[in-house]
């Protein structure tokens, strides 16, 4: 079958925060377009990952980036020896087959580039695909997923209103802090006594957030942290290795963080 | 103190580390240098904190920032009214070291932190101040033995209880007990002089509440200018001119280089209840603002790199498809088939085959106009409204000019009908080079806001502009008002026929608004030509944002 | 027939809000181009569904956007084994075979993209393919249907005005509260009384419209509540998902909002 | 030692939700902090409404904005003179649970906002705050069983009819009888003391209307002072004993022929205070005049060929081209270049190449209105004002008649809103004969101009002609006003928005104007749609001018 390399064979490990399971199967009933939002790496990926394994759907992803154009989701025509070809583009692969096709940080494509997804999100679950005349009714088991980092200072990058309406939404934020030791400590099998100082860190982090850096560490950053902690490496030189030093280049934010990670341990 | 460290320098890194400790934005300020600045403690209220302006070291100001976070996140402030000077001393012992016991639960390094600085040993002495900094870290370190028995009576009863660390009023309950103690031993204390040890503490100044303010600094009222440079100035100005500046209407033009001023234009003024314009009415007079060296706020590198991407994106966003190219990154399918066709009918093809991209700048020229009257005074985040103005303009200035976006920028305000002050910044022509920054720096706010011929002079400053679009960007925080209008409404409507004369030049209106009445904003501009800006704070970011999408 | 695919087979759900059928069907027995405008997801699309399957005429969409070209349109020489091969874009397929095409989101579209069809839209009726030397005479049935939303900020994003005045127009806003809880109550499959709750919160959210939303809740996320709510979710966790979560990312707006979504319920 | 919320923290969330709720944008102001914070209650009137500095918490902030809304809603503000202190605590308490209950019909929600805070429970305390606590609860919860009479027989008047929650009038009534009742229980009341519970709800003061400002007020900025309970207790003096007036309503219509009267319709009337329709708010009474003999004034002949001529000019001036056409005096290009491509491609070539002119009947309907209000009466030229309009309105009709323009006529004027009068001298269906012409002059001129209304009633006739083009021409010689409104800017506002409502239906209204403040009137129909006639005998003249202009 045309998406076997889509499936997801193994559970990925996901560990709820909230209703988000249900929210999220009450909507892929209706085949509703959903859009996930939260900052990056608190788990949305691993989030849909889990929900594609768990629903039996294949899952297309689409990391979305500013050069991606209409024809990178869509498809094209190559120019092969013996004339111009059709290929599918991922969302329409996973259109005709019926995937769960996940756009990954969509506010980066362009606005433009994001309509195309508009027939697929009302009730012609359709998408025309212009360059060839072609209307590609979508596949019953298609869905939308979207996702989406509202971050700071968001009116830059925002989605279009008329796209934006077109979803339901889910939130998600940094699990609490009780939730991200466990998975912290589930992830890179470290005691959880030492994953709450990790996760210590990471609030610490997300404090500066707005206030000189743009994102605090996600949870993979932590994870990061705890599999270098458990491999020998101390804990302190473990953060600024898997947290300071990705998060900033700027050297007055680098000392205060790096102070910081010292009052955790 | 010269081997130090300057608070002034270590600003930026100690506010990052406070907030991202407790997740709190204090604005910082330096002490007043009264004194032996080794004598010098911390002192914070709920608006700011104090620190000396310089320091032995950065961990002393970390540890006293820690200290201070410790208290804003677990003290609450006591009411000190008949409270004896000995009892609050004590009690705030005791809440000093509750704090920061709760704050090594979560944060448990800073016991390194703090560890350094309790030194003292134990001895015989019995004063009152050296009995009280045994005890202090008695408290602060359970293995400490001091041997003075009211420093270990406090200390027992202290760590007996860590279940009841979290209420302050097992502060009280000890202090009480303790103070009492200290109060029969007759320790001779001079709770005025007293000197809070270790030095990172603060005064306890923050965790008591005194009807009257204890020391009536005239910093209450304005916490956030008290202390700035300019401020000196500022109070010269007004001594040498009488009345205090909350009054509306100082002695006109104080200003200093009174030569750079000169009348440039009149313009008429819309009378909405004769429907008539009363035409030269209005004089404008340009003045150019003093240059002054820009703020030393340091710049937020990373706003300042995304606001430059966000105007180059915008700028340049309307790609054009150059088709038929020479070369280029991507093949002109059309073109290839066209010589493929021609090279079957045996013709010499057309190699060129290629298309590209181009991203051409805009036709358009922009005026990015500043309400710089007396309310921009008003304070707003760390500094004034227009402090924020002066800082989302020279944001959105540098990004225009590095993106070679056709602007200008200018302030304006008002002191009455013959005194309408245009104050260039950057004329369309000009590059914004650091002499313009300067002028920016150098704008203040005074008087009132004739906004109707401030846009008028703005419309024909624009009129000129050989661009196809052209956009009047006006940033202002109130509504129109002039001191020779007393009915409010005629300046609305005047200011509303000005940006319809405007309109039917071809000149695009677009307000920012950072406070006033929305439906007078509504009137004036049209609805869908007022960005209200609700949170002053947010300009600087906001504003580049704004620019890109009205013209993006 | 070239245009099966493009057929509508079953009644699309409209509930009319005014005389907008008789005046579409109007505009239509003289071929005349009609322009939607109205906020984003307030039924323009459903609308000009419903009335292709009414007029039983094939419905070509396009969805525009800055990428959209004028061969994208009209059609473009492809390269195959024999040689090239003209193909019809979907605009010349409605042309030619005679549908409804409708341009959705018209301001999107680049200026130059959009004089193409202008011979459409006056008595030629017809449209010039260059780059084949040959003019299309519009089929009888050919009608041509552009949507866009007058409510964006932009003052560059405006149609030409030599473009505009070849519409008649028709407006669309929110239907009158009785009509949108219909509306809702048919498309979700929830009671009247709930669905009349449901577009309450819609209410609340247009009530802040230019207060910090841009726009308020769209019919089409009325729905997506109420399915959610036909799925077992409940009401207020419907409204946040549906409705709340996807307007804004503003602590306080949703705050406020998700207040007012409690006033509903 | 607050531990609450701050306003100035949730200001901004407060405003949202008040919007959301109830569509309007309040500015809130902070409560002057004078007294014990516990016994603060909001305040509001029209222009904004404020909140204790600190509370308890969200809920209570959103409680009361929600019952403030609540009240901008359904509530109107009832004088209050003469009115003893005691009445207007127990009406307000009714109007209070009216209003309530009125909201939570709209949002059933608002229940478990409210109901947290009516905590009183049954006892037997006949202290009249207590009592009216009690009240407060038993109108609000129809479960709540107190047990005391008085509050029992409020509950059970209250909930039999909910019915009539819809009219204000029933907290009069039902306030009246149980104030009488309390009254009559002796017990005692401190009025001016008196707090209102629960401490969500305002203080009552923006209910009441009093006419004479209160002594100097203490805080110049704070116009709610004006109304605060204290008020109620400096006119005590004024005893007058009874039932309360029901509201200013003059004795309405006295008109000759009842007969000839009947209402027509119901409009909304525009409240720009809270942004929001009030439905049904106005009733529409048809009266056609009396038949009189058209005036004596010798018709000018010139003047009306002229207008004949005018008219029938206008109405067929629109030229049409047609293209494509067999025949015609120009070649149309494009047909053109199509026959001469199609010959030289061998086709036979269409030889539809002509285009034509062809002028034809404008697709208009027109509707004359002229107010006929009391100033009407003044006079101008030879005679009145109203005589003008009548000799004008008739030339004009006279010649759409003949040129067979589509049209109607009609005259309006206003009693109070529930007398707004149509009189209707020519139907659009019917030809304008001598009866017409006799309604014409049997016009007089009474009363107030209720604009807004006029312009709705206009609309919903217009709206139903199957023209594409439909135009009021509204003739006045004033301003919006009635006797029920003593707020002037009320009126301007609901016909500026009529007028606004018929735009967004297609229809163009245009004002001739013999009077009155032409900022008004240009705030009322836009500044293009206002045609001002500076000497009203120019009228007959001009007004034909006028629609030939607009209309050709």
């Amino acid at each position: 079958m045309a998406l076997q390399s889509y499936r997801i064979e193994r559970e990925p490990y996901y560990r709820p925060t909230g209703d988000e399971i249900a929210l999220f199967e009450a909507a892929h009933a209706d085949r509703m377009p959903v859009m996930l939002k939260g900052p990056t790496g608190c788990g949305k990926t691993r989030f849909i990952e889990h929900m594609a394994w768990r629903l039996g759907r294949p899952l297309v992803t689409v990391a979305c980036n500013e050069d991606l154009t209409a024809s990178d989701l869509v498809g094209r025509h190559l120019l092969e020896t013996q004339g111009t070809v059709w290929q599918d583009g991922p969302l329409t692969l996973a259109v005709r087959h019926g995937a769960l096709c996940y756009l990954d940080e969509i506010v980066e494509a362009r606005a433009d580039t994001t309509v195309v997804i508009h027939p697929l999100t009302d009730e012609r679950r359709a998408l025309p695909l212009d360059k060839r005349n072609e209307l590609v009714a979508a596949h019953p088991d298609f869905q939308l997923v979207v996702a989406y980092n509202p971050g700071y200072q968001s009116v830059a990058k925002d989605l279009k209103e008329s796209t934006k309406q077109r979803f339901a939404a889910l939130e998600f934020g940094y699990p609490a802090a009780g939730i991200e030791a466990d998975i912290v400590a589930h992830e890179s099998g470290i005691e959880p006594a030492l994953a709450r100082r990790v996760v210590a860190v990471g609030e610490r982090s997300r404090n500066l957030r707005g206030r000189g850096l743009e994102e605090g560490a996600s949870t993979r950053m932590l994870i990061h942290a705890g599999r270098l902690i458990a491999r020998g490496v101390a804990p302190e030189a473990a953060c600024r290795m898997a947290v300071v030093l990705p998060l900033t280049d700027d050297p007055d934010l680098r000392d205060a963080l790096a102070a910081a990670v010292g009052a955790c341990f | 103190m010269e081997s130090g460290v300057a608070l002034a320098d270590a600003e930026r890194r100690l506010k990052a580390y406070v907030a991202a400790l407790w997740g709190i934005d204090p604005p910082l300020r330096p002490l007043p240098q009264d004194g032996d600045p080794a004598a010098m403690r911390p002192r914070f209220d709920d608006a700011l904190v104090r620190l000396p302006a310089v320091w032995p070291g950065m961990d002393l100001y970390r540890a006293a920032l820690a200290h201070v976070g410790a208290h804003r996140m677990f003290s609450r402030p006591w009411p000190a009214r008949g409270l004896k000077p000995l009892l609050i001393l004590v009690v705030s012992l005791f809440e000093d070291a509750r704090v920061e016991h709760l704050a090594m639960r979560r944060l448990p390094g800073l016991r390194r932190l703090w560890a350094p600085f309790h030194r003292t040993e134990p001895s015989a002495s019995l004063m009152a101040a050296d009995l009280m900094e045994r005890m202090a870290r008695a408290l602060f370190d359970p293995a400490y033995r001091d041997g003075n028995a009211w420093v270990d009576k406090g200390q027992r009863l202290f760590f007996e209880r860590p279940d009841r660390w979290d209420d302050p009023d097992f502060s009280l309950m000890l202090g009480g007990t303790l103070a009492g103690d200290l109060g029969k031993m007759r320790v001779q204390i001079n709770a005025r002089g007293h000197r809070v040890e270790p030095p990172y503490r603060d005064d306890n100044g923050g965790l008591w509440l005194h009807d009257t303010p204890p020391e009536p600094p005239r910093d209450v009222d304005d916490p956030l200018d008290a202390v700035r440079p300019d401020r000196i100035e500022a109070e010269q100005s007004d001594r040498r001119d009488g009345p205090p500046r909350s009054l509306p209407r100082p002695a006109p033009f104080a200003v200093a280089d009174a030569a750079a001023m000169q009348p440039v234009a009149r313009h008429p003024e819309w009378d909405h209840r004769i429907g008539l314009h009363r035409p030269d009415f209005v004089r404008v007079v340009e003045c150019v603002p003093e240059r002054r060296p820009m703020s030393d706020a340091p710049d937020d590198r990373r706003l300042t790199s995304r606001v430059h991407a966000l105007i180059r994106h915008a700028v340049v966003a309307r790609p054009e498809r150059l088709r038929r190219q020479r070369e280029g990154d991507r093949l002109d399918l059309d073109a290839c088939i066209a010589a493929a066709v021609a090279r079957c009918q045996g013709h010499a093809p057309d190699m060129q085959v290629y298309q590209r991209v181009r991203r051409r700048g805009r036709d358009l020229s922009a005026l990015l106009l500043l309400d710089a009257s007396q309310s921009t005074n008003d304070p707003a985040g760390d500094g004034t409204v227009l402090d924020l103005e002066r800082r989302s303009a020279d944001l959105l200035a540098g990004a225009l000019d590095a993106a070679g976006d056709r602007f200008a920028l200018a302030g304006f305000r008002s002191d009455g009908r013959e005194a309408v002050q245009w104050l260039p910044v950057k004329r369309f022509g000009d590059a914004y080079d650091e002499a313009a920054r300067g002028r920016l720096a150098g704008l203040d706010g005074r008087w009132s806001t004739r906004m109707g011929a401030a846009i008028r002079h703005a419309g024909s400053l624009l009129a000129g502009q050989p661009t196809l679009r052209r956009l009047l960007l006006l940033v202002t925080d109130g509504e129109p008002s002039d001191i020779d209008c007393p009915d409010p409404r005629h300046l609305v409507e005047d200011a509303r026929k000005a940006v319809q004369e405007l309109a039917g030049r071809g000149i695009d209106v677009v307000c920012v608004a950072l406070g006033g009445d929305p439906g007078t904003h509504h009137h004036i501009f049209g609805r869908r030509n007022v960005l209200a800006v609700d949170r002053v704070e947010r300009l600087p970011g906001l504003l580049p944002a704004i620019y890109a999408k009205l013209t993006g």
